[in-house]
């Protein structure tokens, strides 16, 4: 663990701002900035949603996430699956069968790194919304500059590795890049990405201890 | 009776098999299923290519038009690739528009078809500012019985391999094209980008890796995407995705590095000795 | 989920405040049950909405742009309304070849509240967006003309998206709001033409081109109470209790009233439902009221815009971001304020305070607000109301409260 | 046209390169030369009456392994796949219906005709080809035996060259065959094309191109059927013309589809003969395997007993 | 048809009747029933026709437009058919109930005129490669009374010999765009030539015979319609008389089948020329009714009827 703590002060994660219960209609909100990168959240439920995609197992996660300048594409469903599946894994959702959840991504700014951005927002929204989670996640963006050396954050780097990992055991729960790697930057990307969700973790219990703190 | 109990009890039966470390299909933990190339059977495409990784059916054919570039990009043609869930391959799918699941798919192959950078635009492009080919790929799901995205890669890089463009002269004066379909000349292909996707599965204190899991196996494991796709060109990764599904160790990490840079290799080899068949039946 | 809806009970409680002068002692006990609608009622004197506004009262209108141009959130009160617009290059019409093109979008998410589908367009949202197309679309404010590259074949094409976040209450005047500042704001690349080809420059090459706008339309909607009385910027609930019918049928003579209006306080849009159509006076009225207010907010939305502009020349990064705040995450437990004393100062609550504090189990708290240091909220938490067996006491502070301001 | 949102879209404007070639528009008679040589042979060497179902035939059942049932047939180039899914309930109805539906829908690929793109977005021949297919289908299905259900039946075509609208009919009967739907009888279909005296029995895409085009001289014939006949109890399920030509000329084509169509039954009905003799291996093999595992089992147990009754 | 219920008495009568060649309602099997056609209905378009066939009334415009030719039909013109089955033709297509009926008619339509011999498109072309006209052919059904093929080619025809078309000239410039000169007569225009354009024919077949134009009940007796499209004849639409007395035979430019049922091989054939022989004779009798509309319209002594005017 030597070296990983060497990597945590050499490393700094962009700044990050956020704001629970942003909205006054939806049962949790959250906005949070990440740099420059803004995402806006919003999670309603456990509701009735329609027969057909009602589930009596567990509660049926609808996810939209929709980009700034209107049009949709099939970017967006990609965006809108990798959430789905993250917190899929995160929602207790056999607590509340044949119900939905519904989230809706809204973009803000973005300056690279969105997807990763809106991750952590969904998170911090879904403790807001008071939805049982099993644990909660946080996604950390590498990048990889020039000279092949991995660096956190990443802004302005052509290729870029993301992982979300869970709270408990911090295991890897999603992935996805962009751009071509070497394996053993991939393996120091994904232990970097590790070691700095810590930091992110330690972000979540900062604004939700604030939160409770102001009720 | 099998097919009975797979059906009242599809978790357990699926444990049940994982247990004794087998698959329901007879394979081992790490085997993946025959692969089958077959290219340039469709004689209405430019190329194509009909790959079947076990029960998985896909195939791939590509079309050549010619369009003016966009003005921001006035140097590089289109490269346009496509999934196509067909109601046929599954009951899941129904006819009309494609689905999330189709979308995502789709999302997925053209990233990481252009993450591998294997084909570089610029070829495509005529005349500056004026002309450039559009190569259409449509790649049609004929069975799918899962890693759906490892056939699609296959498929659409064995036609692309084939692929050769006609020769176009163009009259900047009259802007008039012609175009000599009988000279040719193939297109630059760098490279080869090869899936390889993996099953998490949770057994009790045990993460399982299934290497080219089944329909049945993905959706036993989390279903859409929850599976470990890694993508390598040239022994360079461009591109991995896992969305949620069972939590993937460290250590398995490196074991799916080596895998599927074993398999990376082997289905270059499928496809450059199928070509070579191919040609050689041509002469 | 569905929609939500109020119950007679609240109807008439949000009727009664709004309409009459004073309730009666018989009335009172008809409300009896709901002690926080009681209370409300016997502060009636003290003030006429619910949230403690006048009826000419607006509420807090706030405007933050992000990065790229023609971007941003209006906020009106709680309502949030994103409005983004984008341009490009397309062939125009063929009746109007040298004509630009203006597309206005409007989205509403379940975001902005849970009774809203996903992918869905609702009647809400083509009457949203038709009443937006005729303030700014039919209204000519926008020099379409400009927007012309070359006849017959290219033209930029505006297009506005307009994104609900939260809904409470008066979407179409917010919406118009973000609609209008989006486009002041907005700045198109420059272009030039060399022959035949168009050469379209990036924002660095060249510094882009505002949009032209002849006025500033603005929609301001009135909530129509009783036959005469209006109500400015109305909240959902009073959205809610004047456009539907009660059983008794008190509430006949109720109806939303939208208003487009310019700063030369010219009309350019008139939407009547409910009591306007047969009610000119009252229109008359909302028209006087309705031409200070655009102008207020035509002004407020011109000084934002500048003020943005030469923070923008100072090359200060401005982004969404800022909506951010801290303060705004500690002070949110007011948000679910309910109840707000208009005429109070600091110090007539501070005796009242000492008094309350005799007795532990009354969660009455003073906070500084966020709106105004000189107002005072009270947060009255419903799980105490409901001790209905204290009513008696409740009343008689309550009582004293209200003699102290003047 | 509004943009596709849902997959990736090439620029607007864009055409196939075909159209820039030399030989893009070829007059009538240039084009009838090239299908026929002086001998009365056709391009790919067959007879005028001669259809593909003699030596260019190709179809295999369990094509699809996710499907009920499924087929697939190649005419030479013409490449169609067919999957069939299990009964379900009607979506969307309110009243009861008495007999089973089908519901068919007939698909090219994007890459299947020679000349232009096809686009996704069903087109108005795809939707005629779709109900042709199940005016077909209809009087071979014992669609009582299933009410208010619905059969599924999806037709894939590869590759088009000619009678594709054969080629679907031919694959949907094996597969719901294959996919043990009750049936009345085989159902086989085949198409000619119509060009002044000529008769193209099982016409390429090419032979179907020209009959579709004005003849030079006015008044001759020309056109396509198609036929599907329920051959044993000779009965026509569906028949469909386009183009133009006399009575004696329609008379005549009946009579060369009836025969046509008897001709492919053997064809069918040894697919699917081995397609049973298949199935019956499998099921030997899989009794085989099971008799095995409980003879093993068997012995174990004896063990175990002896093991027990011993201590 | 919803609510009709026969008892198998009424249909064995029903079946008795065709058998015999005399149908329930008086009419032998290749008899239609009365017609009423009206053209020229609708100003704004330019060809119109309105035609009642019992309880089936169909209203037909025509609208031209100019537009590019295709690329592998450059010297044709081109042409389009749209059925609307509004729900008040019917309740069954509400919702969009309407809507398979109404693609599987314009299929059947766009099928029918496809072959030059039926409807030159030639005669729309204005410049070769560049510009052609095209026609809209909107078909709103505005009731359904049953035999809805027949009624719509009926009125698609007259709507067709009623249209009139500008004269344009052409000229190519340079640069290879067309200047369109148009002349400033509106009346100066041209009729198409529609003589041959298809008519089709519905066969019902009950027991073992085909009806023509059938009705409800008869409908409800039948499990398979064969319908025929045939071509016309040009003599019956022009007053001069043709030097050329060669008759011309109709031919057949669509066959389709419609209904759950199968028909042997014989009766298709029968039932073929049973559509041929039917379509003849209400060629003649439309074109006699087409040229004397035409007559009274120059004499502007028409009487005008019906809803529309």
């Amino acid at each position: 663990m030597g070296a990983e703590e060497k990597d945590l002060r050499d490393f700094k994660l962009q700044p990050m701002k956020c704001e629970l219960n942003f909205l006054s209609k939806s049962d949790g909100s959250a906005i949070l900035s990440q740099g420059d990168t803004v995402a806006l959240v919003s999670v309603n439920g456990p509701l009735d949603i329609k027969s057909t995609s009602q589930s009596i197992e567990k509660s049926t996660l609808e996810i939209l996430f929709c980009s700034k300048g209107g049009k949709p594409s099939v970017a967006d469903r990609y965006k809108e699956n990798v959430i789905r599946q993250t917190c899929e894994k995160a929602v207790l959702g056999c607590l509340y069968p044949r119900t939905g959840i519904t989230i809706t991504i809204q973009e803000l700014e973005d300056f690279g790194g969105f997807l990763s951005c809106a991750l952590n927002c969904a998170c911090l929204a879904l403790l807001n919304s008071g939805v049982s989670l099993r644990h909660v996640f946080a996604c950390v963006t590498c990048g990889v500059d020039e000279k092949g050396e991995v660096v956190l954050g990443g802004r302005g780097c052509d290729t870029q590795i993301s992982c979300v990992f869970d709270s408990i055991d911090k295991t890897l729960i999603t992935c996805f890049s962009e751009g071509t790697y070497s394996e053993g930057t991939y393996l120091e990307a994904v232990a970097r990405c590790r070691a700095a969700s810590e930091l992110v973790f330690a972000f979540y219990r900062d604004v939700v201890s604030k939160y409770s703190n102001a009720i | 009776m099998a097919e009975i109990y797979k059906l009242i009890h599809p978790v357990k039966y699926f444990n049940d098999y994982i247990s004794r470390d087998i698959r329901p299909d007879g394979r081992k933990f790490h085997e993946q299923r025959n692969i089958k190339v077959n290219v340039n059977s469709l004689k209405t495409a430019e190329a194509s290519a009909v790959v079947k990784c076990g029960n998985t059916t896909v195939v791939c054919g590509v079309q050549l038009e010619l369009a003016t570039p966009k003005a921001e990009e006035p140097e590089l043609g289109f490269l346009v690739t496509n999934v196509e869930l067909t109601p046929l391959c599954s009951s899941k799918y129904r006819p009309g528009p494609p689905s999330d699941n189709a979308q995502v798919q789709s999302y997925m192959l053209s990233d990481i078809f252009s993450n591998s950078k294997c084909i570089d635009l610029k070829d495509l492009c005529i005349v500056p500012d004026k002309l450039a080919w559009v190569v259409y790929c449509d790649i049609v799901c004929l069975d799918n019985d899962g890693s759906l995205v490892d056939a699609c890669i296959i498929a659409l890089m064995a036609s692309l391999k084939t692929l050769s463009l006609p020769t176009v002269t163009y009259d900047p004066e009259t802007e008039e094209i012609k175009v000599d379909p009988d000279v040719r000349t193939p297109l630059k292909v760098d490279g080869c980008p090869v899936a390889t996707s993996f099953a998490v599965y949770k057994l009790t204190e045990r993460n399982i890796l299934l290497t080219d899991p089944s329909a049945y196996e993905e959706e036993m494991c989390g279903g859409l995407g929850a599976h470990f796709t890694v993508c390598l060109n040239k022994g360079l990764i461009c591109g991995n995705h896992k969305f949620g599904g069972s939590h993937l160790l460290m250590e398995n990490q490196e074991e799916v590095l080596k895998i599927a840079k074993e398999r990376a290799n082997l289905v270059v080899k499928v496809i450059d000795s199928c070509i070579k068949n191919e040609k050689s039946i041509d002469k | 989920m569905r929609d939500v809806f109020l119950s007679n009970c609240e109807k008439n409680f949000i009727q009664k405040i709004v309409s009459e002068g004073h309730v009666s002692k018989n009335e009172n006990v008809y409300f009896y049950k709901v002690f926080v609608i009681y209370l409300i009622i016997f502060f009636f004197n003290i003030f006429q909405r619910l949230d403690g506004r006048n009826y000419n009262e607006s509420r807090r209108l706030d405007i933050s742009f992000g990065s790229e141009y023609g971007s941003c959130v209006v906020s009106l009160g709680e309502t949030k309304v994103l409005a983004q617009v984008s341009c490009e290059v397309t062939q125009p019409k063929q009746i109007r070849p040298n004509e630009g093109i203006l597309y206005i979008n409007v989205e509403i998410s379940p975001m902005a509240a849970p009774q809203f589908e996903a992918n869905r367009q609702t009647d809400l949202t083509v009457y949203l967006n038709r009443l937006l197309e005729k303030c700014y679309k039919d209204s000519k404010c926008i020099d379409l003309e400009s927007l012309c590259i070359v006849v017959e074949e290219k033209v930029w094409s505006l297009r506005v998206d307009i994104k609900i976040l939260n809904h409470a209450g008066n979407l179409i005047e917010c919406a118009s709001i973000a609609t209008l500042t989006s486009l002041a704001h907005f700045k198109r690349p420059d272009v030039t033409r060399s022959g035949d080809s168009v050469i379209i420059h990036t924002i660095a090459e060249k510094d882009p081109i505002p949009t032209v706008l002849y006025h500033y339309p603005v929609c301001v909607t009135f909530a129509i109470f009783g036959n005469d009385i209006l109500l400015s910027d109305p909240s959902f609930t009073e959205e809610s209790v004047c456009t539907s019918s009660t059983e008794e049928g008190i509430n006949t003579a109720g109806g939303l009233l939208v208003i487009g209006m310019n700063q030369y306080k010219e009309l350019c849009l008139l939407d009547l439902t409910g009591a306007a159509l047969y009610n000119s006076n009252i229109v008359h009225k909302a028209i006087i009221n309705a031409a200070d207010r655009s102008k207020t907010i035509v002004d407020l939305v011109k000084k934002n815009i500048v003020s943005d502009d030469t923070s923008r020349q100072k090359r200060v990064k401005i982004n969404f971001s800022d909506i951010i705040t801290e303060d705004h995450l500690l002070s949110l437990s007011q948000k679910d304020l309910s109840i707000r004393l208009k005429t109070y100062n600091v110090d007539d609550m501070r005796t009242k305070h000492e008094n309350m504090d005799e007795d532990e189990d009354i969660d009455v708290k003073p906070e500084p607000s966020k709106y105004d240091g000189n107002e005072v909220f009270f947060i009255l938490l419903l799980a105490v109301a409901r001790d209905f067996a204290r009513v008696d006491y409740y009343l008689s502070i309550l009582q004293e409260l209200c003699i102290f301001p003047g | 046209m509004p943009l596709d949102y849902r997959r990736f879209n090439g620029p607007e404007d864009s055409v196939s390169y075909k159209r820039f070639t030399k030989d893009y528009l070829k007059s009538y008679s240039e084009l009838y030369n090239n299908l026929i040589d002086e001998k009365g042979r056709r391009k790919d060497g067959r007879a005028l009456e001669e259809a593909r179902s003699m030596c260019m035939f190709f179809a295999r059942t369990d094509m699809v392994s996710q499907a009920k049932g499924s087929a697939y047939i190649e005419l030479k180039k013409t490449k169609a796949v067919c999957s069939v899914f299990d009964p379900r309930e009607i979506p969307h109805q309110n009243e009861f219906s008495q007999l089973g539906q089908l519901f068919c829908e007939v698909k090219f690929a994007p890459f299947s005709c020679p000349n232009q793109r096809r686009t996704h977005a069903p087109d108005a021949d795809e939707k005629a080809l779709s109900v042709a297919l199940r005016q077909a289908l209809e009087p071979t299905v014992c669609r009582h035996l299933f009410p208010n259900y619905q059969i599924d039946v999806f037709v894939y075509i590869l590759e088009n060259d000619g009678s594709c609208l054969a080629a679907a009919i031919n694959a949907a009967g094996l597969a719901l065959a294959n996919a043990a739907v009750p049936m009345y009888d085989i159902i086989t279909a085949c198409s000619v094309a119509v060009i002044g005296e000529k008769m193209f029995v099982d016409p390429t895409e090419a032979e179907e191109h020209l009959a579709m085009m004005t003849p030079e001289k006015e008044g001759t014939n020309h056109g396509i059927i198609t036929m599907s006949m329920l051959s044993e109890l000779k009965q026509v399920s569906d028949f469909t013309q386009i183009g133009s030509m006399d009575t004696d000329c329609v008379t005549k084509a009946i009579e060369i589809l009836e025969k046509e169509c008897e001709n492919i039954v053997p064809n069918i009905q040894k697919v699917l003969v081995l397609n049973v003799v298949q199935c019956i291996e499998q099921r030997k093999q899989l009794e085989e395997e099971a008799k095995e595992r409980e003879q093993a089992l068997n012995a174990k147990m004896e063990e175990w007993k002896q093991l027990l009754n011993s201590g | 048809m919803a609510g009709l219920l026969l008892s198998e008495t009424e249909k064995v009568f029903i079946l008795h009747g065709v058998q015999d060649d005399y149908r329930s309602d008086g009419r032998s099997n290749i008899d239609y029933r009365p017609m009423e056609l009206e053209t020229d209905v609708v100003s704004h378009a330019s060809g119109s026709a309105r035609l009642r066939l019992a309880n089936t009334d169909i209203l037909v415009g025509v609208k031209t437009e100019i537009d590019v030719p295709k690329p592998d039909k450059p010297d044709s013109g081109r042409i389009e058919f749209f059925v609307d089955c509004s729900a008040n033709a019917t309740p069954e297509f509400e919702g969009r109930g309407g809507e398979q009926l109404a693609s599987s008619i314009s299929n059947l339509m766009q099928r029918a005129y496809h072959s030059s011999q039926a409807f030159n498109l030639k005669q729309l072309c204005i410049f070769e490669g560049k510009q052609c006209w095209k026609l809209y052919i909107d078909i709103l059904i505005l009731e359904c009374g049953g035999n809805l093929c027949d009624a719509v080619s009926l009125a698609v025809k007259a709507a067709l010999f009623n249209t009139r078309i500008p004269f344009v000239k052409a000229a190519l410039m340079d640069g290879g765009n067309v200047d369109l000169q148009l002349s400033d007569d509106p009346y100066d225009s041209k009729l198409l030539d529609v003589g041959s354009a298809p008519l089709l024919v519905t066969l019902c077949k009950i027991g073992e015979n085909c009806v023509v134009d059938p009705s409800a009940e008869e409908e409800s007796c039948s499990v398979i319609s064969l319908i025929v499209g045939v071509t016309g004849n040009r003599q019956y639409y022009t007053q001069e008389e043709e030097t050329d007395k060669k008759t011309m035979e109709g031919k057949c430019t669509t066959i389709a089948m419609h209904g759950p049922g199968s028909v042997a091989p014989k009766t298709l054939k029968e039932a073929i020329n049973q559509g041929i022989i039917a379509a003849k004779s209400l060629d003649e009798a439309l074109g006699q009714a087409l040229l004397r509309e035409r007559q009274e319209n120059i004499g502007f002594k028409k009487h005008s009827y019906g809803f529309l005017k």
